[in-house]
C-alpha cells in the first residue's frame, strides 16, 4: 500500500506543475488544486502568490469579486487551474451540462469565469480527478470555453496540460492534441488508453508519475491543510487529516 | 449624511420586492440575505428575473425549488463543497426555469455598464464558446481601434433590485460592506437595494476614514432590516461560518421534491401557517 | 502576502521613471507624492507623457516649469484656491507642451479599461464638444444596441507608471489609501506603481478587515520608499493640512519665470548642487 | 449700505434655485456654489444630499473619483453647479481658453467633468459672478460643453439657469435663448445688457433679485461657514467671516 492517499498524489503532480509560477489563480469547487497552488506557494518559500477563489485569508483581492478576472486581463495572473465537467480532444471544457441545451439531461453548475480566463491566462491547468469515457469525450456537449482559436480572435493564453486521477497530458495548441506524459502508480497505459474517449499521442512507453515527496507530504499534512481548511473544511477534514 | 435612515422590518423589506422583478443576489461567500430570501418565499413572490452577481448557491436553489423564479441569469449555481444544487439542476432538466447561461466577468461588466450609465461594455474572451451562441443579447463587433479583432459587447444589466446581507449598517442608512465590493457594484447598477443587516453601527460610518474605506453610502440604500443571523445558513463575514450540518442536510432533502417541500414547511412556511 | 516589501530610498524610487514614460499622477486632494516629484525634477527626468487622474494641480506646474513634460492630458489643471497654474498657462501659450485635453470620466473610463484588458470604453456625453474635435485618438459609433445613438469610445489609456503618495505602508508592500479609491485604478491601469508612504504600518494591513478594505495589495505596488510629509506642501489625508502659505507663495513666484527658477532652486535644486 | 456682502447675495440666489432638489452635485473651484449647496442643504432640514468635490466631510463618496460621474449617469444627481470662463447665449460653456487652441492666449484650467456632467444631469445651473462682455460672449471660443443637442445625441440634462453677480437668467433649450428673470439690487438692466456679450429675452422690467432672508445670513455666517470651510479655507475666513 502507498505511504500516501490519491489525493495527496494529484495535489503533487499539480504542485509540480507550478514550479516557477509566480502568480496562481484556483477557482471556485478546487479543493485539490488550491491544495496544490498553496503547497506550491510553501515550496517556494512563499514567493509566489496565490488567489484562492472564495478565501478570505488566501487571497490579496480587495476590489471585490471582478479583481480576479481583471487582474487576469492585466495580464498579473500566470497560471490558472480549471476543471471541466467534460473535456475533450481539443482541449474544450464543458461545465454547463451534458445531454442537449438548454434543458441538460445533466446540469454541471455553469462556466464560472472559464469563457474568459482560457483566454487570458498564459498557463491552464486542467484537472478532473475521474478519468473516465463520460468526462473525457470525443466532443464536449457544451463550449464552455474553446481549447484553441478561433483563428483571429484575440487570445493570449490556454491549456498547457490535463491531470486526471489516472495520468498527466500536455497539450500542444499548434496540433490541437493532448500528449500523454505519465501514468500514475498502479495504472497502466492500456488502462488510460481506455477510459479516455479521445485520440492523444503518446510515447512507446510512458514513465510513471512520481509521488510526492517527504517533504511535500509533512506540509500538505501540516501548515497546507489548515491553511485549504478555512475555504474547503470538509476536505480537509475527511481526505487531508492523517488521522482520518 | 442627511436623511432618516430608512430601517423597516424583513417583512416590509421584501414586499418591495415584486413579482416579475429583476432580483440581483451576490455569491455565496458575500453576504447572502438568507433570511429574507425565506421571507421571500413565504411571501411567495414569483416571476423574479434572477440575477446571480456572478454565481449564487443555497439562495438560488431555494427561490428556483420554491417556484419563485422565472428567469435565471447566472455565471453557475452549485452548493459548493455540499455537491450540486438539486432543485436547480432538477428545474433545468425540467425545463421550469428559462436559463441565461453567462460567465462571471461577463456578469461583472453588464453591472458596470449600467454603474457607468452606458449602453454596454467589451470584454476579451467569449467568442468561440457556445456561451455566446446561446445569448443573443450579446453582440460581436469588429474593434474600432484595431482591424480584423473582434470583440464581445455586453448590454447593460439593470436589475430592479439588489438584496443582500451586511455586517453593519448605521443609523443614516450607510453599510459596511468591508472588501465586499461586488455589493457596491450591485447597488450601483441596481434601481433599489433592499440590505439585512447583523449588527446597527452606533456612529457614523462615514465620520471614520477606517470604517468609510468599506462602507457603501446611503445613496444607494433604499431600505434596511437589522436581521441578527440574517446569512444562516451561510456565513456573514467575521460573525459566523456556514453551518455546514445544515447544507448537507439541505443538499440531502433538497434531492427530491418532497423533502424539498419538508425542508421549506420546517424553514419558510407560507404565511397562514407560519 | 507574499514577498518581501519592495522599500527603496526616495532617489532609486523615482529612477524608474524613464525619461519619456507615461506618468500617472492623482488629484491634488487625493495623495500627491510631492517629495518624489521634487526628486524627479532634480533628476531632470523629462519628455514624460503627464496624465492626471483626472485632473492636477502644484504637481503638474512644477514638473511642466521645470521642463519635464512633453505631453499633458488632463481634464484640468488649476492651484484651486490659490488661482490657475501659472507655468501650466505659460506653456500653453507657448507651445512649449502638447496638450490632450479630456474630461474628467474620460480619464476614469480610460484608466478602467485597461483595469479590465479591453481595448477602449463607451462614455456618454462628449459628442458636439471641441475636446471631442481635437482628439483624434477617440472614436464615435453608432451604439450597436440601439439605433442612431452615436456614442464616444475611449481608447485604453495604459501608464507606464503611477505615482502617488498614500498613509500607511505595510512590511509586505501592501498600501492603505482609504476611501481613495481612484489610486486602486491608477495602479491596476499601470504597469509599475511607485509609492511614497507617510507611515510603515505595524503588521499586515490585509489580516484587519476594516483595513483591508482600504488597502492596495502589494499585487500592484512595485516599489515603496518611507517619507514622512511626502505630500507637502498638499496635504496627507488625516496627518496635515495642504500648507497654503507656501502655496501662495508658490502661485506668487511662479508667475514669472525667474521667480520659478527662484522656487526651484530652494525646494528642488540640481542633484549637483543638493 | 446693504446688510449683506454681494457674495452672501448670491449664495442665496443660488440656494433658492436649489429647493426642491434632491442631490445636488458642486464641482471644483466653486466656493460660492458650494456654500450655496450647503445652506440649501441647511434649510431642507437635511433632507438634500450635496456632493462637494474636494471635500471629505461633505462629500459621501467612497469609490474614488470617478463615483460622481458615475452616480450622475445612474441618474442619482438632479441638480448640479457649473462655471465657465465663456458662457455664450446657447449655454455654450468654455472652460479650456479664448484665443486659440491648443496655444490659448487665456488658458482656462481645463473642462473638468462637465464635457459628460452637462448632458446628464437634469438641471445644471450655471454661476460665473463676472457679469462682462470678456465672460458673456456671443460664441465660446472652445466648446467644453455644448448647451443644447447636437440632435439625436442621448442627453438627460442641461442648463437651466444663469447666475451672475449682476442678474439671474432662466435657459430654454428649444428656443437655445437665456431669459431674464432678475436684476441684482443696485444694478439697472441697461447696465445687465450692455454686459452681456449675446441677446437674450427679457420682460419690460425685471424684477429686482430679492436678497438673502435673516435665516439664510445666519446660517451662511454660522454652521455653513464651518462646513464649507474644510475645503474652501481661504473663502470662508476671508468672505464669510463677519469679524473679517
Amino acid at each position: 500500500m502507498a505511504a500516501y492517499r490519491a489525493e495527496e498524489l494529484l495535489i503533487a503532480v499539480l504542485a509540480r506543475l507550478l514550479d516557477g509560477a509566480r502568480h496562481v489563480a484556483v477557482g471556485a469547487l478546487s479543493p485539490i488544486p488550491g491544495t496544490a497552488a498553496l503547497l506550491a506557494r510553501a515550496l517556494s518559500g512563499d514567493s509566489m502568490r496565490v488567489a484562492l477563489l472564495g478565501s478570505k485569508r488566501h487571497s490579496d483581492f480587495t476590489d471585490g469579486g471582478r479583481e480576479l478576472f481583471d487582474c487576469a486581463a492585466q495580464g498579473r495572473i500566470d497560471t490558472l487551474f480549471l476543471g471541466g465537467g467534460q473535456i475533450d480532444g481539443e482541449a474544450n471544457i464543458n461545465l454547463v451540462g451534458s445531454g442537449g441545451y438548454p434543458r441538460s439531461e445533466v446540469r454541471f453548475p455553469g462556466s464560472f469565469g472559464s469563457t474568459f480566463l482560457y483566454y487570458m491566462i498564459p498557463r491552464v491547468i486542467l484537472f478532473r480527478a475521474e478519468h473516465s469515457p463520460r468526462v473525457l469525450v470525443p466532443k464536449v456537449d457544451f463550449v464552455s470555453a474553446p481549447g484553441v482559436g478561433p483563428e483571429g480572435v484575440y487570445r493570449r493564453g490556454g491549456p498547457v496540460a490535463l491531470v486526471t486521477g489516472s495520468a498527466s497530458f500536455s497539450f500542444d495548441p499548434a496540433r490541437r492534441r493532448f500528449r500523454l506524459e505519465s501514468v500514475h502508480p498502479g495504472r497502466g497505459i492500456d488502462e488510460v488508453v481506455a477510459a479516455t474517449g479521445f485520440d492523444f499521442d503518446r510515447p512507446a512507453s510512458a514513465p510513471v508519475t512520481p509521488g510526492p515527496s517527504p517533504e511535500m507530504l509533512a506540509l500538505v499534512r501540516g501548515p497546507v491543510r489548515e491553511q485549504i481548511g478555512e475555504t474547503y473544511p470538509q476536505f480537509a477534514a475527511a481526505v487531508l487529516d492523517p488521522k482520518s | 449624511m442627511s436623511n432618516e435612515a430608512p430601517y423597516v422590518d424583513l417583512d416590509d423589506l421584501v414586499s418591495r420586492i415584486e413579482a416579475g422583478a429583476t432580483l440581483a443576489v451576490p455569491p455565496d461567500y458575500s453576504g447572502v440575505a438568507m433570511a429574507a430570501t425565506r421571507a421571500l418565499v413565504r411571501r411567495g413572490t414569483d416571476r423574479l428575473h434572477l440575477v446571480a452577481c456572478p454565481t449564487s448557491g443555497l439562495q438560488a436553489d431555494l427561490l428556483i425549488g420554491a417556484g419563485c423564479v422565472a428567469t435565471l441569469e447566472a455565471a453557475a449555481v452549485s452548493l459548493g463543497e455540499f455537491g450540486p444544487a438539486p432543485r436547480f439542476t432538477e428545474a433545468v432538466r425540467s425545463g421550469a426555469i428559462t436559463l441565461k447561461d453567462s460567465t462571471c466577468p461577463a456578469i461583472h461588466a453588464a453591472l458596470q455598464a449600467t454603474e457607468k450609465g452606458v449602453p454596454f461594455l467589451p470584454l476579451r474572451g467569449i467568442i468561440g464558446s457556445d456561451v455566446l451562441r446561446h445569448r443573443s443579447d450579446w453582440r460581436v463587433i469588429d474593434n474600432p481601434f484595431g482591424a480584423g479583432d473582434p470583440i464581445v459587447l455586453l448590454p447593460a444589466l439593470a436589475p430592479d433590485v439588489a438584496l443582500f446581507h451586511a455586517a453593519l449598517g448605521d443609523g443614516f442608512g450607510n453599510v459596511w460592506i468591508g472588501r465586499r465590493r461586488e455589493l457596491v457594484t450591485m447597488a450601483h447598477a441596481a434601481r433599489a437595494s433592499l440590505v439585512t443587516v447583523e449588527e446597527v453601527y452606533d456612529g457614523d460610518l462615514l465620520a471614520d476614514e477606517r470604517m468609510a474605506a468599506g462602507t457603501l453610502p446611503a445613496i444607494y440604500v433604499t431600505a434596511l432590516a437589522r436581521q441578527p443571523r440574517g446569512a444562516w445558513p451561510l456565513a456573514c463575514a467575521d460573525h459566523y461560518p456556514l453551518d455546514a450540518a445544515h447544507l448537507k442536510e439541505y443538499a440531502r432533502l433538497a434531492r427530491s421534491a418532497e423533502g424539498f417541500s419538508r425542508y421549506l414547511a420546517r424553514h419558510a412556511p407560507p404565511r397562514a401557517a407560519a
